[in-house]
């Protein structure tokens, strides 16, 4: 657990730089297309994410490079493709909103909200009839839980006990509507119980709980006990995509989240018993910037994709 | 060895064997346990069981969403949609998933799977469930399209949509699903994207697919008799990948062709079509390019208007003896 | 009251009529498409519909004559529908499956599953918007539960406590396929709550139950407290369609519930109170049947519409 | 009187004049109450009160759904999608609802109701918010399409799309969005399915509508300059009712014809436009009807392969200097 807690906290550390140096770049216009990140919620991600096996499976969303990176992908691939290199991870073809890497289980982002849902409950089915023992994870925003695919997604997945972890990241808005004005009840624990599905309300700035709280659903997964509903209440420090004007939210509520910033949060708790002292403490911040830099400059030196393989693989099939 | 088997006893032998052969092949769908209306899933629940054969809510998005899901982690699966109308429910996921995810993931996965649908006109079923959409799965890059006449054409097209490596739309016209033909035993495939000549002919080429290319047999014969017109018959069987070539060897010779399917005539496939063989071929067309289908109305469920909207063997005579009349006139 | 059950068990009455001998003209190939027939659920259309003022709204599902016949439709034009005439509801157009009737406020029977729990709740927004005091009704089979549309539309109706009532046949089957093998909660009630909308389980072969709870429901929308879920536990006594060889259900299934008919019922009620003798009771039964009788020969001696006119209306558009 | 104002502000005044001439009409989609990407809709909630400026969930299916319930009781609903790509999530409310029920109910109601979505590429949005879709809208009966290019038409047209009895897909290109051009004061209408002439020319007839009506005023400037090419530019704004007559007025005289469109060109509304212009005036085209339009694949991310795969106005250029060198062949 210590050495998890540890490498839990390299890994929020490394998005949240990242993350601060792409908001940068784009605001730069180094970085085309358009940019939703992380940070606030980095225990989301990096506690789920640790309660999985390697060759388990995550979708994830718009929002989706603190996914990618907790599941394992390297800073400078996905900093390649967010530049639209062809050594990105998804060879410049896709960009920010869909980062994949299918080698490491990342199923990808999504531009399409709660379709990760839907992919995440395929990809339970198909595991269950492997007999693999793999789980399938779903990130989606609150906003997600009013699309028809989550309903589909989770009346399914409960009827036949698939493997899937609904990892609902409520963070209390979807672009600029409130969670409140758009949703029909106040506890999402109270939709999951519509579909017979356990929910569980978690803090999600609270890495540790999110840990705990994901390792029952993923036990209760392999099990064959069926999908779990995680609640995690959140947080996005930034507007909903880089270059918001965040006229939706009050600066006294955005103060309040960040006193509850989770990596001080764990950084607290490893001073407090000891596990990371604060030079070891800065030495992550700084490994993470060095690592950020250098997959930056691996983006940077990288070649754009040629053209005219545009069709590539395409071209036969016409 | 061949014998006589109807259009959907075809499709479940084609199942049968893929279920054998390879056990990532499985078949997920609204009641397909019981066998389904063509007999198409006869059988596959006692065979493979409910794992493999898995009888699904009235959840058409999740039906799709769940089979791209299995289909990038290792499976190979058939989901059925039963009406075509149905898959409408299910667009985004065909659209924005199934048709999308190998191009914007930058081709590190592949999409093997097939969408089964049955579509066109039968006795009355009025505008929800009698209605032919094909031309919103061509467009789509990503997706192939087939649309077969024949059992035995079925039975292989099927067989090569589930070893295919993308997503297939194979679609089932209602009016075929319970005809019969000679369909060979044992298990083949026919290559995607190759259409094949029912009829040759040196007049005029007629293009068709699904129930058109029976039409057009019939309107072959009728022409034949009474008009002494010789039509080659062309039966697309795979609208996308479109073996062009093989129309525009065909038209090459004729210098005229008539282009029919079911749907509607007004963006439909047929407009990619003619517009295909005009763009190849116009120096030596000797007539436009003529196209048959339904008329731009929803079906009517009245048989005497759905008639009126729907065509069949005559609406081709007609179409084929107007483009036979016209002689290309000087610039 | 005793005037409203007289007059809602003539309804019920006519509604069985008109379906046996729709059934039997199915069979004698008169009619063209195909036909769900309505058989066994009468109590539930009838007693909604009661508690409705003429101008309310209800949407249908592909099994539409009760719906139809119970907010007012006359057998007469319905029939000649179903026979594809000019005279029909929908001049032939629609058939079995699209009877509807605006001017009647049956905004149409549908053949896509759970479409009409989105139509309604477009009605119960404009007649919100409006201030008309009208409600919204949308009779749907329990298979329409786990449509991406009904949820869309519970947590809508609900978040806006638009004036809308989800009146869901619960008749135990959808087409073959048993209600529990595919709906991930037993109790649908439990299905409502998740979007906090009141959920009622009611006896749907007890008409008066039925009249009751739906009473409470209509003036909770029309009061402004928003949707209410009615539960209606039925079944319907033929098959899916007419032709259906019943192979996903036993007989002894069947003839439980044959046992709980809702017009025997009703009759008994109605006999024990004195409301209904055995001569009133039959002539109910025989003016039905001559209606029935009428309505036949009147679709009979209607024409089909003009070939000519299949564009009508549309022609302009292209 | 006129002013420049963006194609955005063009869509919010024919909005605002709408509602306040007419209180059947609301507005209804995601994030509208703050403004639209375009400003679109901004101060619309202010103004009208969220009983008309209905904030909506992320249900794109109850949007279209509820539009179409509420436009058959009484109202005339302006739905919003955003991008195109989200209309997937409701393809079965308006393909099986709203384009249908008008005609299925026998012409007892009309379906008086416009779907706003904004569609195109712009600057590296990738496969989910760059695409072109008309083609799905504009093979179903029932509905119409218009895709204006220049503001004064889009508040011209959508007034119209507003006033207009029946479904109306409203598509609003996003690199044209915050474009300006001269707009008229005050409230007008400009009527649907009547294309303009947007420049005169003797020697191409170059149809197109939405951005490629803009790269085709600037590829036709470069030919005119380059090339002593004369293009007459037929912007078409409204796609479905199509307006063939004014189309085949310029081909007849310029007896060559170019179409363009952003979307695929495989199935897209090009292959329609392209075979009415054939079918209408074979014996006078001096060439085939060639098209323009996207490659077939899905819009990657990386700008290099977008523009490879997306038609500017260089593209128009090389098919219209193809087209004009064509001369037709004796048969
Ligand atoms: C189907 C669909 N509808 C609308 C959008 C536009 N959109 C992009 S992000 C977003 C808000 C999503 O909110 P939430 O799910 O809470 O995720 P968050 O941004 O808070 O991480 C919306 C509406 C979309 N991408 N997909
Ligand atoms: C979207 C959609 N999917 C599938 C069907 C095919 N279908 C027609 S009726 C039916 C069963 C409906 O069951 P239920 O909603 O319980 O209504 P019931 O027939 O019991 O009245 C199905 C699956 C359909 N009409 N629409
Ligand atoms: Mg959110
Ligand atoms: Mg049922």
């Amino acid at each position: 657990m210590t050495r998890d807690l540890r490498s839990i906290h390299r890994t929020m550390v490394r998005i949240r730089v990242f993350e601060g140096r792409v908001q940068q770049l784009f605001l730069e216009r180094k970085l085309p297309g358009f940019v939703h990140v992380y940070t606030g919620q980095e225990a989301v991600a990096v506690g789920v994410c640790a309660a999985l096996r390697p060759d388990d499976y995550i979708t994830s969303t718009h929002r989706g490079h603190g996914h990618a990176i907790a599941k394992g992908v390297g800073l400078d691939r996905l900093m390649a493709e967010l530049y639209g290199k062809e050594t990105g991870v998804c060879r410049g073809r896709g960009g920010s909103m869909h980062v994949a890497d299918f080698g490491l289980g990342m199923l990808g982002a999504n531009g399409i909200v709660a379709a990760g849902c839907g992919l995440a409950t395929g990809a339970g089915l198909s595991a269950l009839y492997r007999g693999s023992g793999q789980v399938a994870v779903c990130f989606f925003g609150e906003g997600g839980v009013n699309k028809g695919m989550f309903h589909e997604a989770a009346n399914f997945a409960t009827v036949k006990r698939l493997p899937v972890i609904f990892a609902c990241e409520n963070n209390r808005f979807a672009q600029y509507t409130g969670f409140e004005r758009t949703t029909s009840v106040a506890d999402l624990a109270r939709r999951a119980d519509g579909y017979g599905m356990p929910g569980v309300t978690v803090d999600g700035n609270d890495v540790i709980a999110v840990l705990q709280a994901a390792s029952d659903a993923v036990q209760a997964a392999r099990g064959g006990d069926g999908p779990t509903f995680l609640n995690l209440e959140t947080y996005r420090f930034g507007g909903h995509f880089v270059g918001d004007a965040e006229e939706y939210r009050t600066e006294n509520q955005v103060n309040a989240w960040l006193e509850r910033d989770p990596i001080p949060r764990l950084e607290a708790h490893l001073r407090s018993d000891d596990t990371l002292d604060s030079g070891a403490r800065d030495d992550v911040w700084s490994d993470a910037a060095l690592e950020v830099e250098e997959a930056e400059r691996f983006a940077e030196e990288s070649p754009y994709p040629d053209p005219a393989a545009a069709l590539e693989g395409i071209l036969d099939r016409r | 060895m061949s014998r006589q088997i109807s259009f959907g006893q075809a499709t479940l032998e084609a199942m049968q064997y893929a279920m054998r052969r390879d056990d990532r092949v499985i078949v997920i769908g609204e009641d397909i346990g019981w066998g389904g209306s063509f007999g198409q899933f006869r059988g596959l629940l006692d065979e493979f069981g409910p794992q493999r054969v898995v009888d699904m809510p009235i959840s058409e998005a999740i039906i799709v969403a769940a089979s791209v899901g299995a289909a990038v982690t290792g499976l190979r699966p058939v989901a059925s949609m039963s009406f075509v109308e149905f898959t409408m429910g299910a667009m985004d996921e065909i659209v924005n998933q199934a048709a999308k995810l190998r191009f914007m993931f930058g081709d590190q996965v592949t999409v093997p799977m097939v969408l089964r649908a049955s579509d066109g006109t039968l006795r009355s079923s009025a505008a929800q469930h009698s209605e032919s959409l094909e031309a919103l799965f061509a467009h789509i890059p990503g997706l192939k399209v087939v649309a077969p006449s024949a059992p035995a054409d079925a039975k292989g097209l099927l067989a090569a949509a589930i070893a295919d490596d993308d997503p297939v739309v194979f679609l089932e016209n209602k009016k075929i699903g319970s005809m019969r033909g000679d369909v060979p035993e044992g298990e083949y495939q026919v290559p995607l994207g190759r259409a094949e000549i029912r009829r040759p002919g040196n007049d005029v080429t007629v293009v068709a697919y699904s129930i058109m290319a029976i039409h057009g047999e019939r309107a072959a014969r009728q022409l034949a008799d009474e008009h002494e017109i010789e039509v080659e018959l062309v039966d697309l069987r795979t609208l996308v990948p479109l073996d062009i070539e093989t129309i525009a060897d065909s038209v090459r010779r004729t210098r005229r062709a008539v282009v029919c399917h079911e749907a509607w005539v007004s963006g439909g496939y047929g407009a990619e079509i003619a517009a295909r063989i005009t763009e190849e071929l116009f120096d030596e067309l000797e007539a436009p390019v003529t196209r048959v289908g339904a008329r731009p109305t929803h079906i009517p469920f009245s048989p005497p208007l759905e008639r009126a909207v729907v065509p069949q063997h005559e609406e081709i005579v007609d179409a084929v003896l107007r483009v036979v009349a016209h002689r290309r006139q000087a610039v």
